[in-house]
C-alpha cells in the first residue's frame, strides 16, 4: 500500500504494520468464509441436510462457536513426543501461508510486496508446508502420525513439481514471473484481436489449469489426496496428537492454503484482480483508475470462492487414492502432461 | 488417468506379497500397528494387529472378544420368547432376520407351521431388514475409502425403512415381532401403499450409489484386485451370503432351502460374480438390495389375507429334541442349532453366525497388503461386531 | 426322537433326491468308509441326517465328507454339555434351601455316553445338503483330533470351542483364548460354570404374592416358576 | 449418450443433491423446533391402569432384564352384589419399571393377562440422574393418557380376534 493513498505520510513502520495487518485479514478472512460456506453449509447441502443452524442466524456463528471451543480446549502434548518440535510444526505450515499471500496482487496500487520473481518466490514458500506437516508426523510419537507424516512427505513434493511445470507455461505467455505483470498481460491482452474478454490464461492454458488444480487438491491433502488425514485407517494422520490451539492452527492453515491457493489460482488463470481493461479501455497499468483499487480485492475475493467452490466438490465426492496409485498418477501422468504443455505453450508463443 | 488392467494390478499386487515374505526373513525391525478396538473402520470394536514392513502388512490376525456378551450362555437360562428378544441383537442392523431362523427351528420342533399371511408378512420384514443393513453398507463403503457424501443417502434413504419397520413393529432396531406360531400382530393400515413409496426411493438410492461411488474410477482402481478370494478358500473358510456368491459360488438359502417362508412364492434372481475380490463383493450386495426392492414390491402384491398367528398355547414347551435352521441373512448364513429338553427354556442353543466364519479369513487374506487396502477388504467383507463375537 | 410330519418329501428342490432317499445315501456311503467307526446315524426325511462317530475317526470323518463325498462348505464346529444345570435358570429363592434338581445326563440325538459331545455341520455346495457330525469327548482326558487340516475355517472354532468348554485339539497350532481375556480361569459354556449375572442380584418374580383365591384369575396359574 | 466417465456423474450427483436441499429443503427435522411424530405403535414407554392390575407377577417373571418390581397386599373389597361375602383383592402397593434396565422388548405388555400395561409412544422423558428412570406407579398411570386408541389394521387381515 503505497503511503500517497491518504496523503498523510505513514512512516516505514507504519506501512509494514498496515502490510502485516492487510496480510492477516487476507489470510484469514478467506479461511473463515470458506470454512462458513464450503465446509458448514455447502457440505451439508450436498448431503441433504441443513448444516449447523443453532448458533446465530442460520449458523453463521458457528465458526466463532467453534473457534471459542477450541481455545478453551486444553492443548496437549503427548508424553514421549519431541516437545519443541511438537509445538513449532503448526507455526511452521501457517507461517507458509502467510508468507503466501505476501506475493498475491489485488488491485493496481493494493499489493504488498511487487517482486519481480512473484511466482517463483510463492512456488518455493509452498513447500515449506511439507517440513511442517513431517515435523508433525515425527514429533507426535504415535504410529499413526508417523505413517501419516511419511505418506505427505512422499505425496506433497510428488505433486510439487507438476505445480511448478503448469506455472511455467503461463509464465511463458505472460513472458514475467511478476505477478502483476501476469495480471496486466491477461486483462490487456486480446483473444484474435477481440479483446471483449481480455485473454485469460484459463482458455488458452486450460491442461495447465486442470494440471494446477489437481496439484493444489494434493498440496491442501484434499478428499480424493487426503492419504495423510486418512480418517478411516489413520485416524487424522499427522494431526492426530493435535488438541486446542494447536489444532486450530493446522485447521486454520488447512483452510487458509485453500483461500491462498484459489487466490494464486485466479491471478494465474483468472486474470486476478482486474476485469479486462478494453471495458474501461484503460489501455495499461498505469491509466487504470483509483476505484479499482477498493473493487479489485472484491473480484478477487469472487474469483477465488468460484476455485474454491471447485476444490471443496471434488472434495466431498471422491473416495482416496492409494498412495502408491497416488505416487504412479504423478510421476507417470501429470509430470509428462505438464511437459507437453509447456512445449506447446513454447511453439504456439513463438509462432504468434 | 492410466488404468491398470485387472491382470496387471493381480500380478503387482502378488509381486509385493512375495518379496514381502522376503522382508521377514531379512528381519527388518517391521513396526506392530494395531488397529485398535477404537477405531474408525471396524463396526465395532474389532483389533487388529498387524505386523508392518513400511506399508504392507507381513501378518494380521484380528483380536476379537471386546463385544461377547455370552449369548449361549444366556439363551440357556431364558424362555423362549425371552431368546427372540436377546437374539435379534446379534446383527443389530438387521434384526428382525435374526429372530426368524430360531422360532423356525421352535416351530420345527413343536411341528408348528406359521398361517400363510405370517409367512408373508415375515419374508416381507426379513426383506425390509435386508434393505435397511446392505443399504448402510452400501454408504458406509464410501467413508472406508474417503467419499464423505455417500454415508448421509444412505442413512437418510435407509430412514424411510426403519421408519416402516417401526410403523408395523413398534422398534426400529429391535422389532422383537415374531412369535412361535407367527407374528405378534398385523401390519397397520396403510402399511402397504407406505411401503411402495419407500421401495421406489430405495431404488433410486441404489441407482445414486452406483453413478457416485461404483462407476468412479478412482473407487474400481481401490476395489478390482484387491483382496482376492478364490472359491475353495471361501468354502473351506465356510464364507457365506454375498462374500461366497462374489466368488463364483451360486448358492442362496433362500433359494435352495425348503423353509415355510414365502420366497419360493415369488421369482426372484441370485446374483453372482466371477472375480472374488473386493470390488465384486461390493457389486454383488449392490445388486441384492435392487433385487430386494423387488422381492418385496412382489410380496406386497400377493400379501393373503386370513389369521397371522397358528393356535399356540400361553405358555409354550417345546418338545425334546435338537434342529438346525439357517437362512439367508444380509450378513451371510445365520443358523441356530437349537437342543431343547421340553421345558420352558432351550437346553443349548449354538449361534451360527455370517460375520464369524467370514472375518475368520481375515488373517489369510490381509497377507501382503497395503495398509489402506486392509481397510477396503475389511468393509468389503461386511461384518457386524455383535456378529462376530456373540 | 419326535416322528416329524411330512413336511419336507412332498417338494423336491433343485434337483433333490426325496429327502430320505439322498441322506440314506450319504449315511450308506459314509458306513462304507468308515466301517464300525460310524457308530449311530438318524435320518429325518427331508429335514436333517445326524451322525456320530468314534472320536479318533473325527478327523477322517472330516477327510471322507470333504474330500469323497464333496462336503467342501465348513458351516460350523462346536460342543454341547448334556449334563443338566444345577443352577436351573439362576430363579431360586436365596432364603429356601435350594431345590433338588436332577444331574442325570441325557444325550440328545444320536445318543452318546460321556458328557461332553463335539458338534460339527458341513454342507455340500452344490446339493445343498447338510450333515451334522457328532463324536464323544472323553471325559478322563477331553481332547479331540483338530479338523484344520481338513478345513482352514476350523480354526477360530476351535479356538472357542476349547476356551468355551475346555476341550483340546490335538494339533492345533496356536489354542490361545478367542473371547475371553488370556488369564481367565474356567470355561464358561459349561452347565457346571455359574452365570454371575444372575447370582448377584435376586429374580424380583420372587416376592410370593399368593394367587388370587380360585375365581377371577383365568389363566392356567400365576407361580409357574 | 456417450458414456460420462464415472468422475464426472460422481461430481453431478453430489450438485444435483445441492440444488435439491437447497430448493426442496433438507430431509433433516430440527429437532427442538420440529418434532417427528412417532407411529402409533412405536414402543416408548410403559403405561400402567392401576386398577386392572391383580398384582399376578406374570410381567415381573417373564421380563427378560428382571427390572419390573412388584409388590402387593391383600384386603378384602367390597361384595360386588349387595349381601354378597367380601371379596379378598390384592392390592398394589409398589409398581416400579426400571427403564434404565429396561430394553423395551414388550414381553410385560404381552404376556399380562388382565391388560393393564400399555405402550405409549412418548419418548421424551430421558433424566439427569439414572435413579430417576425409575418409574413408580403413579409416574406410570400419567402416561396412561398418553396411550394412542389401536390403529386399524391392514386391508387383508383377520378381523375376528388374533387367537
Amino acid at each position: 500500500m503505497t503511503s500517497a493513498l491518504w496523503a498523510v505520510e505513514i512512516p516505514y513502520w507504519g506501512q509494514t504494520l498496515l502490510r502485516v495487518l492487510g496480510g492477516v485479514v487476507a489470510v484469514l478472512l478467506p479461511a473463515g468464509t470458506i470454512v462458513y460456506v464450503f465446509l458448514f453449509k455447502m457440505m451439508s447441502f450436498m448431503q441433504s441436510r441443513l448444516g449447523p443452524m443453532e448458533a446465530g442466524p442460520y449458523g453463521s456463528l458457528q465458526l466463532v462457536a467453534e473457534v471459542g471451543k477450541w481455545l478453551q480446549k486444553e492443548d496437549i502434548a503427548p508424553e514421549r513426543a519431541d516437545r519443541f518440535i511438537f509445538r513449532l510444526a503448526p507455526i511452521v505450515v501457517l507461517a507458509s501461508t502467510f508468507l503466501l499471500v505476501a506475493v498475491v496482487p489485488f488491485g493496481p496500487d493494493a499489493w504488498f510486496t511487487n517482486f519481480e520473481t512473484g511466482i517463483y518466490y510463492a512456488m518455493a514458500v509452498s513447500s515449506v508446508s511439507v517440513l511442517g506437516i513431517l515435523m508433525a508426523g515425527w514429533a507426535s510419537a504415535n504410529k499413526y502420525s508417523l505413517l501419516g507424516g511419511l505418506r505427505a512427505a512422499g505425496q506433497l513434493i510428488a505433486y510439487e513439481l507438476p505445480m511448478v511445470l503448469a506455472v511455467i507455461g503461463v509464465v511463458i505467455q505472460a513472458e514475467s514471473m511478476n505477478l502483476q505483470q501476469i495480471v496486466v498481460a491477461q486483462n490487456a491482452g486480446s483473444i484474435f484481436g477481440w479483446d471483449g474478454l481480455g485473454n485469460p490464461y484459463l482458455l488458452t492454458q486450460f491442461v495447465g489449469f486442470l494440471i494446477f488444480m489437481i496439484a493444489v487438491q494434493a498440496e491442501l491433502t484434499q478428499a480424493p489426496f487426503d492419504m495423510p488425514i486418512a480418517e478411516s485407517e489413520l485416524v487424522s494422520g499427522y494431526m492426530t496428537e493435535y488438541s486446542g490451539f494447536r489444532f486450530l492452527m493446522f485447521f486454520i492453515g488447512e483452510f487458509a492454503t485453500a483461500g491462498v491457493f484459489a487466490l494464486i489460482a485466479s491471478v494465474l488463470f483468472l486474470g486476478g484482480w482486474g476485469v479486462p481493461f478494453a471495458w474501461f479501455g484503460w489501455n495499461g497499468i498505469d491509466d487504470v483508475d483509483n476505484w479499482m483499487n477498493v473493487v479489485g480485492p472484491l473480484v478477487m475475493f469472487g474469483k477465488m470462492m468460484l476455485l474454491v467452490f471447485l476444490i471443496m466438490w471434488v472434495r466431498f465426492s471422491y473416495p482416496r487414492f492409494r498412495e502408491d496409485q497416488l505416487q504412479r498418477f504423478a510421476w507417470k501422468f501429470l509430470i509428462p502432461v505438464s511437459l507437453g504443455n509447456i512445449v506447446l505453450t513454447a511453439v504456439a508463443k513463438v509462432v504468434w | 488417468m492410466t488404468m491398470l488392467s485387472d491382470r496387471q494390478q493381480l500380478s503387482y499386487i502378488a509381486a509385493q506379497a512375495a518379496d514381502a515374505r522376503v522382508n521377514v526373513e531379512l528381519e527388518t525391525e517391521g513396526m506392530t500397528l494395531n488397529i485398535g478396538p477404537q477405531h474408525p473402520a471396524t463396526h465395532g470394536t474389532l483389533r487388529i494387529i498387524a505386523r508392518l514392513d513400511g506399508e504392507q502388512v507381513v501378518w494380521a490376525e484380528p483380536a476379537c472378544g471386546y463385544m461377547h456378551r455370552g449369548y449361549e450362555k444366556l439363551a440357556e437360562v431364558r424362555t423362549y420368547p425371552q431368546v427372540t428378544t436377546l437374539v435379534n441383537r446379534i446383527d443389530w442392523l438387521g434384526s428382525f432376520a435374526n429372530e426368524v431362523p430360531f422360532i423356525l427351528a421352535a416351530e420345527q420342533l413343536m411341528e408348528i407351521e406359521a398361517p400363510a399371511r405370517a409367512q408373508w408378512i415375515r419374508t416381507l420384514l426379513f426383506e425390509l431388514s435386508r434393505i435397511a443393513n446392505v443399504s448402510l453398507f452400501l454408504g458406509d463403503l464410501g467413508v472406508q475409502m474417503g467419499a464423505i457424501t455417500p454415508v448421509f443417502m444412505a442413512f437418510r434413504d435407509r430412514e424411510y425403512v426403519l421408519n416402516l419397520i417401526e410403523a408395523a413393529t413398534g422398534g426400529r432396531f429391535h422389532p422383537n415381532f415374531d412369535r412361535i406360531g407367527g407374528l405378534k400382530d398385523d401390519l397397520p393400515a396403510g402399511f402397504v401403499a407406505e411401503t411402495r413409496q419407500v421401495m421406489k426411493k430405495l431404488r433410486n438410492f441404489c441407482d445414486e450409489i452406483e453413478d457416485l461411488l461404483f462407476g468412479n474410477e478412482i473407487f474400481q482402481s481401490r476395489t478390482r484386485g484387491i483382496g482376492v478370494i478364490p472359491r475353495d478358500v471361501a468354502l473351506d473358510y465356510g464364507l457365506s451370503g454375498a462374500n461366497l456368491r462374489a466368488s463364483g459360488v451360486d448358492w442362496d438359502l433362500r433359494r435352495d432351502q425348503r423353509l415355510p417362508m414365502a420366497w419360493d412364492k415369488v421369482d426372484w434372481k441370485v446374483w453372482t460374480h466371477t472375480d472374488g475380490d473386493s470390488f465384486a463383493r461390493c457389486w454383488v450386495r449392490l445388486q441384492e438390495t435392487r433385487e430386494a426392492t423387488k422381492l418385496v414390491d412382489q410380496l406386497l402384491d400377493g400379501l393373503p389375507s386370513g389369521p397371522v398367528m397358528a393356535k399356540v398355547p400361553r405358555i409354550i414347551k417345546v418338545p425334546a429334541g435338537e434342529a438346525w435352521v439357517s437362512t439367508e441373512n444380509p450378513l451371510g448364513e445365520m443358523g441356530y442349532y437349537v437342543v431343547s429338553k421340553g421345558d420352558l427354556g432351550p437346553f443349548r442353543v449354538k449361534i451360527r453366525s455370517a460375520s464369524f466364519n467370514n472375518i475368520s479369513i481375515v488373517p489369510w487374506v490381509l497377507r501382503g497388503v497395503y495398509v489402506p487396502d486392509i481397510i477396503t477388504i475389511l468393509a468389503s467383507l461386511y461384518f457386524i461386531l455383535g456378529d462376530i463375537d456373540r | 426322537m419326535s416322528p416329524l410330519s411330512s413336511v419336507g418329501d412332498a417338494t423336491s428342490v433343485a434337483g433333490e433326491l426325496p429327502g430320505d432317499a439322498r441322506r440314506e445315501q450319504i449315511v450308506d456311503e459314509l458306513r462304507r468308509h468308515l466301517g464300525d467307526a460310524l457308530l449311530e446315524s438318524v435320518v429325518v426325511p427331508g429335514v436333517d441326517v445326524w451322525i456320530r462317530v468314534r472320536t479318533d475317526a473325527w478327523r477322517r470323518a472330516g477327510e471322507v465328507l470333504s474330500d469323497e463325498l464333496g462336503f467342501t462348505y465348513f458351516c460350523f464346529l462346536s460342543a454341547v454339555d448334556w449334563l443338566p444345570s444345577p443352577y436351573g435358570r439362576g430363579e431360586d429363592d436365596p432364603t429356601e434351601p435350594a431345590p433338588e434338581r436332577s444331574s442325570e445326563i441325557v444325550q440328545g440325538v444320536a445318543g452318546g455316553e460321556t458328557r461332553l459331545q463335539m458338534l460339527a455341520r458341513v454342507v455340500h455346495p452344490a446339493h445343498h445338503v447338510g450333515v451334522n457330525l457328532k463324536c464323544d469327548v472323553p471325559d478322563d482326558r477331553p481332547t479331540v483330533p483338530s479338523w484344520i487340516p481338513v478345513f482352514a475355517g476350523a480354526n477360530w472354532h476351535e479356538r472357542e470351542t476349547h476356551e468355551m468348554f475346555g476341550i483340546g485339539f490335538a494339533g492345533h497350532p496356536d489354542l490361545r483364548n478367542l473371547y475371553l481375556p488370556t488369564d481367565f480361569e474356567g470355561h464358561p459354556l459349561r452347565k457346571d460354570f455359574p452365570l454371575l449375572a444372575r447370582m448377584v442380584k435376586p429374580w424380583p418374580g420372587i416376592v410370593d404374592v399368593e394367587p388370587m383365591p380360585a375365581g377371577d384369575a383365568d389363566d392356567e396359574g400365576g407361580d409357574e416358576s | 449418450m456417450a458414456k460420462v466417465p464415472g468422475l464426472v456423474k460422481g461430481l453431478g450427483v453430489t450438485f444435483s443433491t445441492m440444488v435439491q436441499t437447497i430448493t426442496k429443503g433438507a430431509n433433516t427435522v430440527q429437532y427442538p423446533h420440529e418434532k417427528e411424530a412417532p407411529p402409533t405403535r412405536a414402543r416408548g414407554v410403559i403405561a400402567l391402569r392401576e386398577d386392572n392390575c391383580t398384582s399376578c407377577m406374570l410381567c415381573a417373571r417373564s421380563c427378560p432384564d428382571w427390572c419390573i418390581y412388584i409388590e402387593g397386599h391383600k384386603e378384602l373389597a367390597p361384595p360386588r352384589r349387595a349381601g354378597g361375602k367380601p371379596r379378598q383383592v390384592n392390592k398394589l402397593d409398589r409398581f416400579d419399571i426400571d427403564f434404565a434396565l429396561c430394553m423395551y422388548c414388550g414381553i410385560c405388555v404381552e404376556v399380562c393377562p388382565f391388560d393393564a400395561l400399555f405402550w405409549s409412544p412418548e419418548y421424551e422423558y430421558s433424566e439427569g440422574r439414572i435413579a430417576d428412570l425409575l418409574h413408580d406407579k403413579t409416574k406410570l398411570g400419567e402416561w396412561m393418557e398418553t396411550v394412542p386408541e389401536a390403529p386399524e389394521l391392514e386391508a387383508g387381515a383377520d378381523k375376528k380376534g388374533k387367537k
